[in-house]
């Protein structure tokens, strides 16, 4: 809250709105709360449109790619284990629920289980990262991390292997789309991870202030907003997990 | 033909008429429009211009249908134009079942073409005029763009995918030919010429080009087309870093090779450093000088080895030193 | 040029006006300017910001233009042309004509002209200038170690396997900086929808504010997509993946259609707000309400949406599919007729209007003219056929310098005239400003209007050399633009000497209508003494009230002749 | 938004629906229906997407204006994409272009 030098002489609230004394979360430029609510509401959804074209980009190069080379994507989403995968979902969408009810804690004033859900959120923002961390490890050890050292080879088939014979220019080529893929599979999970992360750091700011009882039925924006943004990257990965992992399923 | 100031290109392809005719009619559109507006601009302003500190202007009075007027006809003129400029571009992109094949791949700053029988150019491409042509279009490694102006024509070379552009010489002459997608350090240079020729001219120069010259005129000749001069050639033109080591006053002189070993630089030496230039590397200069293996016969092998030896005997009697010990390139 | 026909008296300077508190004289020091949260003053610092960078663009441009003097380069070497150009582009697109209306003047503006004390959140507001200064850094770094050679459009493959020069840290200098476009786009949306002041409802809005209201939509819709194609350029030169790299059969096509979906749109980002502008100045000097009001607003939301449809016209001969070349040209016809709509509605203003020729009359009727050549060749670039022949040439080159610095410079510098009394409570010396508006109107013609032919002719962009036949048309088009360097320059001299001479602007110098222009110039920090309510329809000279304010009021000298 | 909350039981029912899905979508997965499994998933996952724009993120009590941004989001998305494998899917069909 910004307390200013000069406080103009006559600040005539426009007639109409509840003037009275000001909430102390109310900034200067606002008539009210209620305004207040709804244009850090909006700002959000705002921003998460921005995050809904950011991953759109991504979701794009996928559909363009998969359309072309529907057989190179099954064989490599089949290497994925999508028991991590469905489990890692389970997981978000607990979360989700535990981020859900901390702002319902918040609306009937019981600050102590709006700390207790937003720490149990994090805790499962945690377990789903260490699954992830699993899962790359994975790759690496099975070469399947794009670039240089990258090694895929048909018959091989998921162990990753030794250098097999030359490969036929068609095996090269099916090799080089899996590349992509998993180019992709670690983009696209990679900055579902990172988003994750920020999520977990602005849950981890709001104890203090939630502990100290300042969100309360009249103000709770900053749990709200947070609780938009951790919705959305629930979404994401509703999204992410079939595209990547359920291709292969009925494969093996 | 250097005209002076040329205003407009010529029109020497099959299509190059109906992209005018599309250029003019919107042309024309686009002037009318903007000189009517600029007209009733100019005139408003003088008409009513403020007279008195406190006038305002009258409150507008015209009804609804100006404003749909004026909606409806941009659309319309536009909708038409789309459509004729549609016509015209399938006029450009689907080529009649007669038209012959060539083969054009961009490589990063020239361009290296195929003709139907084998025959390979480089920067320049020969065709006959009044046949309609298929030119499929690779690149070795970024997206380039043949462009022909004379033509109308243009198709990017798009790397990992073969496109195509089909066109047709009415006129015979020399046309320009420019890569127009950015390519790199060299874009620019990455020019060369169409040249349309009468089909019974065109056969001539199938079959070997003018007869009647010495071996080293046609060497000559032939050390354009293939453009290794892009390479080969003195310091100082146009300020660009020479790429390969200077041929003058190579012929019959000690070369120090990279690997150390100095050896005489005579026929033998040079009919394999055409055929096959990576076995032997002048001491600090870059392979980079492409294979001619299968782009050369034997007899123009002859000739070019002729015309080295006689930039040889040139160098020896203008007694400039020869320059045996290859100038350092900068780093690149 | 009839110099304005208002009788010119000098008045002394009533003493209340000098020490009245305003945003300017609230609090002095770095801290005060540096932790600012009242949106005037961030304006003014990204005022700053963007013309520290339009004359960097500005230096790249003559450069250029020096090169292209002769058909065999003699100025540099042709990696530091490509160099040159490249950071013309990105310096000039993302350093100046993205951010400088809607950073400066929309900052300044929205909240006054729709009677809010700031922006919806003005902490986010600062952020976006330090993000957009932090973007600067990077990419000023790129520039000083060597500059990248990619083009501004950062085609793959060859920014991602073949470049050798800074791609990654100009791609990360734009990559923030297109946060600080978000952040003012999401700013704008917010105000607009929950600030307006009692009785300001949509259709009373001013024009300016509709404007910005489509840029802010495009902004937040398109920004995000260039950010993760940065991203995916940048991961691909720094951990060797392969999305667009061909070898792996990744498609460099799929880039360009990413890039343009976000580019196309930005060019609307660019000059929307221009024509924002333009109306305002338009409605002010002919004091005359917009000729329908409700078309010119709904065009420019129609701008935004429909230009979201069109940007395969920038890959008709790119190897796209003839199918999906039909399908975008058509679209790309739908997109230029709200842009005609709005033409022909300014034009159709001026009828039965009282005139003034005043420095921002001249900059709107400047961009009025040349923005209809600019639209009209626009359409024709996107006619199919004629595409073909002039796609990357000198034909596009002009095109979108019309629109750019025929369009969205005039409307900058027009918008910078007309809103410098309310800014800086001063004004600026009519005759020198006249004359800067017309070297920059002739220089502009000058420049661009040969490259028109030159298109034509066959000249590709880009080219550090080109056939020795263009040269007379480059030399013709390398004086225009020593022109319109001059034009550019001199408003820096009389603004600046205009905030230490210039004579007091009153609360309205112009006489116009509007929200801005009754409050103080420069106007205190919370806009207004009491929040007004509105009542009046916007630009309504014809009702009694505002007769009186601009026929009584003291209107002190508004210029000096000297 | 209205001042009133959503009860708790709403949120565990949503939960429940989530998971619920989840589980479906795994095992129609197991199947293989050719080009049906993508559509079957995708429909899985706007469902689960919607249920917690719906009730989650309280769109439910939302301004129309809130709705309106989110449903904006979502139609952009689908123009790049639609407008983006509008060329791919036409490269070698409609008009034989020079494809592979």
């Amino acid at each position: 809250m910004s307390t200013r030098s000069i406080e103009p002489a006559a600040v005539a609230l426009a007639p109409g709105t509840g003037g009275g004394h000001d909430h102390p979360s109310l900034q200067h430029h606002f008539d009210n709360l209620e305004q207040q609510k709804e244009a850090s509401t909006l700002g959000m959804w705002l921003f998460l449109v921005t995050e809904i074209m950011f991953f759109g980009g991504l979701f794009t190069t996928y559909v363009v790619y998969r359309s072309s080379w529907p057989r190179e994507f099954m064989a490599a989403s089949s290497t994925l284990d999508w028991k991590l995968g469905a489990f890692n979902t389970a997981v978000l969408i607990l979360s989700s629920l535990t981020m859900a009810l901390a702002i319902w804690a918040a609306q009937v004033n019981r600050r102590k289980q709006v700390v207790f859900y937003l720490i149990a959120t994090m805790i499962l923002g945690l377990v789903f990262l260490g699954v992830k961390a699993v899962e790359y490890a994975d790759k690496f050890e099975h070469h399947h991390v794009p670039g240089p050292n990258f090694v895929w080879s048909e018959d091989a088939h998921g162990e990753g292997g030794h250098a097999a014979a030359a490969p036929t220019p068609e095996q090269a080529a099916f090799a080089h789309h899996v590349e992509i893929f998993f180019s992709l599979y670690f983009i696209m999970t990679g900055l579902h991870a990172v988003h994750m992360i920020c999520g977990i750091g602005v849950l981890a700011f709001l104890l203090v202030p939630s502990w100290k009882g300042r969100y309360n039925s009249a103000y709770h924006n900053p749990l709200e907003c947070t609780g938009l943004y951790w919705h959305f990257v629930d979404i994401v990965w509703i999204f992410l997990f079939p595209l990547l992992y359920l291709l292969g399923a009925h494969a093996t | 033909m250097e005209q002076e100031l040329p205003l407009f290109p010529e029109a020497a392809s099959h299509v190059a008429p109906q992209v005018d005719a599309l250029f003019f009619a919107w042309s024309a559109i686009s002037i009318f429009f903007t000189a009517l507006i600029a007209v009733l601009i100019l005139y408003f302003m003088v008409r009513y211009r403020r007279r008195s500190v406190d006038e305002v202007g009258l409150p507008e009075r015209a009804p609804n249908w100006l404003e749909v007027g004026w909606s409806i006809i941009p659309l319309v003129i536009t909708l038409i134009m789309f459509a004729w400029g549609a016509r015209v571009f399938y006029n450009i992109y689907r080529p009649p079942s007669n038209a012959v094949e060539y083969w054009t791949v961009g490589k990063q700053w020239m361009w290296k073409f195929q003709h139907p029988d084998g025959h390979r150019e480089i920067n320049t491409l020969h065709i006959p005029v009044g046949q309609p042509i298929k030119l499929n279009i690779q690149s070795e490694d970024v997206i380039h763009s043949f462009f022909v102006p004379a033509f109308r024509v243009k198709q990017d070379a798009v790397p990992g995918r073969q496109t195509q552009i089909f066109f047709e010489a009415t006129k015979p002459g020399v046309y320009h030919l420019f890569c127009t997608e950015y390519c790199g350090g060299e874009h620019s240079r990455m020019i060369g010429s169409v040249i349309a020729l009468e089909p019974e001219q065109y056969e001539v120069w199938l079959a070997g080009g003018p007869a009647g010259r010495s071996m080293a005129e046609s060497g000559a000749a032939l050390f354009q087309t293939l453009a290794c001069d892009t390479c080969h050639r003195e310091e100082a033109a146009g300020g660009v870093v020479a790429r390969a080591p200077e041929l003058e006053g190579l012929y019959g002189n000690q070369v120090r090779l990279m690997d150390g070993r100095t050896l005489l630089a005579d026929d033998e030496y040079i009919r394999e450093s055409i055929l096959d230039p990576a076995k032997k590397i002048v001491a600090g200069w870059q392979p980079v000088m492409p294979t001619y293996q299968g782009q050369v016969t034997e007899e123009q092998l002859a000739q070019l080895i002729t015309y080295i030896r006689s930039l040889g005997q040139q160098a020896a009697a203008s007694d400039q030193p020869p320059t045996a010990e290859p100038a350092q390139p900068e780093g690149q | 040029m009839n110099t304005s026909n208002t009788v010119p008296h000098e008045l002394p300077p009533p003493d209340d006006l000098v020490d009245q508190p305003n945003y300017l004289n609230v609090a002095y020091g770095l801290k005060s300017w540096l932790l600012t949260r009242d949106h005037k003053r961030i304006a003014i610092l990204y005022m700053i910001s963007v013309t520290v960078f339009f004359a960097l663009g500005s230096l790249f441009a003559l450069l250029i233009r020096l090169e292209l003097l002769t058909p065999e380069g003699d100025l540099m070497q042709p990696d530091t042309y490509n160099r040159v150009f490249t950071m013309h582009g990105v310096v000039m697109v993302f350093f100046f004509l993205i951010p400088s209306i809607p950073a400066t003047l929309g900052n300044f503006l929205v909240p006054l002209m729709i009677g809010a004390k700031d922006l919806a959140f003005p902490k986010l507001n600062l952020a976006s200038w330090y993000v957009y200064n932090l973007g600067g850094v990077f990419t000023l770094w790129a520039i000083f170690s060597g500059g990248v050679d990619t083009g501004w459009t950062f085609y793959t493959p060859f920014s991602t396997n073949y470049s050798n020069s800074y791609v990654v840290a100009t791609a990360l200098g734009v990559f923030i900086n297109g946060f600080s476009s978000i952040f003012t786009g999401l700013n704008f949306i917010v105000t607009i929808h929950r600030m307006r002041a009692p009785g300001m409802t949509w259709f009373r809005l001013p024009l300016f504010i509709w404007s910005h209201y489509a840029t802010s939509l495009i902004i937040v819709l398109g920004t995000p997509v260039i950010a993760i194609t940065i991203l995916m350029v940048a991961a691909e030169r720094l951990f060797g993946l392969g999305i667009f790299d061909p070898r792996l059969g990744g498609d460099p096509i799929l880039f360009q259609h990413l890039f343009w979906f976000y580019s196309h749109p930005a060019v609307y980002i660019m000059i929307l707000p221009a024509m924002g502008v333009i109306s305002e100045l338009v409605a002010a000097f002919a004091r005359k309400r917009i000729f329908g009001y409700k078309f010119v607003a709904f065009a420019s939301i129609a701008i935004a949406v429909l230009g979201f449809l069109v940007w395969g016209h920038h890959m008709f001969v790119a190897g796209q599919s003839l199918y999906a070349a039909t399908i975008f040209s058509v679209l790309s016809m739908l997109v230029a007729v709200p842009s005609a709509v709005k033409v022909f509605n300014w034009t159709a203003t001026l009828y039965e209007a009282s005139i003034s020729y005043e420095t921002p009359m001249l900059y709107a009727l400047g961009f009025i003219g040349l923005f209809t050549l600019g639209g009209l060749t626009g359409t024709m670039i996107a006619t199919l056929g004629i595409d073909v022949h002039v796609h990357d040439t000198y034909f596009i080159v002009a095109h979108f310098h019309y629109i750019m610095v025929g369009g969205a410079i005039m409307g900058y510098l027009g918008g910078l005239h007309y809103w410098w009394p309310k800014i800086s409570g001063r004004l600026y010396p009519g005759f020198l400003s006249r004359l800067s508006a017309l070297l920059v109107f002739v220089g502009f013609n000058l420049t661009f209007f040969p490259q028109f032919i030159l298109g034509y002719l066959g000249m590709p962009r880009r080219y550090w050399s080109y056939p020795p036949e263009y040269q007379v048309l480059n030399v013709l088009s390398t004086a225009g633009a020593s022109i319109l360097g001059i034009g550019y320059i001199l408003p820096l001299f009389y603004f600046a000497w205009s905030l230490k001479y210039g004579t007091r602007a009153g609360e309205n110098p112009w006489g116009a209508v509007g929200l801005e222009w009754d409050t103080t110039s420069p106007p205190p920090t919370e806009n207004f003494p009491v929040i007004p309510v509105v009542t009046r329809e916007p630009y309504d000279y014809t009702s009694e009230e505002v007769h009186r304010r601009t026929t009584q009021q003291e209107v002190p000298v508004v210029y000096q002749v000297d | 938004m209205s001042e009133h909350s959503t009860s708790r039981a709403v949120y565990f029912l949503t939960f429940g629906a989530l998971m619920v899905l989840t589980a479906a979508t795994v095992i129609v997965a197991t199947f293989d229906l050719g080009w049906a499994n993508d559509v079957v998933a995708m429909a899985i996952a706007v469902t689960k997407a919607l249920l917690v724009l719906w009730f989650f993120m309280h769109l439910r009590y939302s301004t129309r204006v809130t709705v309106l941004t989110a449903v904006a989001g979502f139609f952009w998305l689908a123009i790049l994409i639609f407008l983006t494998m509008n060329d791919y899917a036409t490269r070698e069909t409609l008009f034989p272009f020079p494809g592979k």
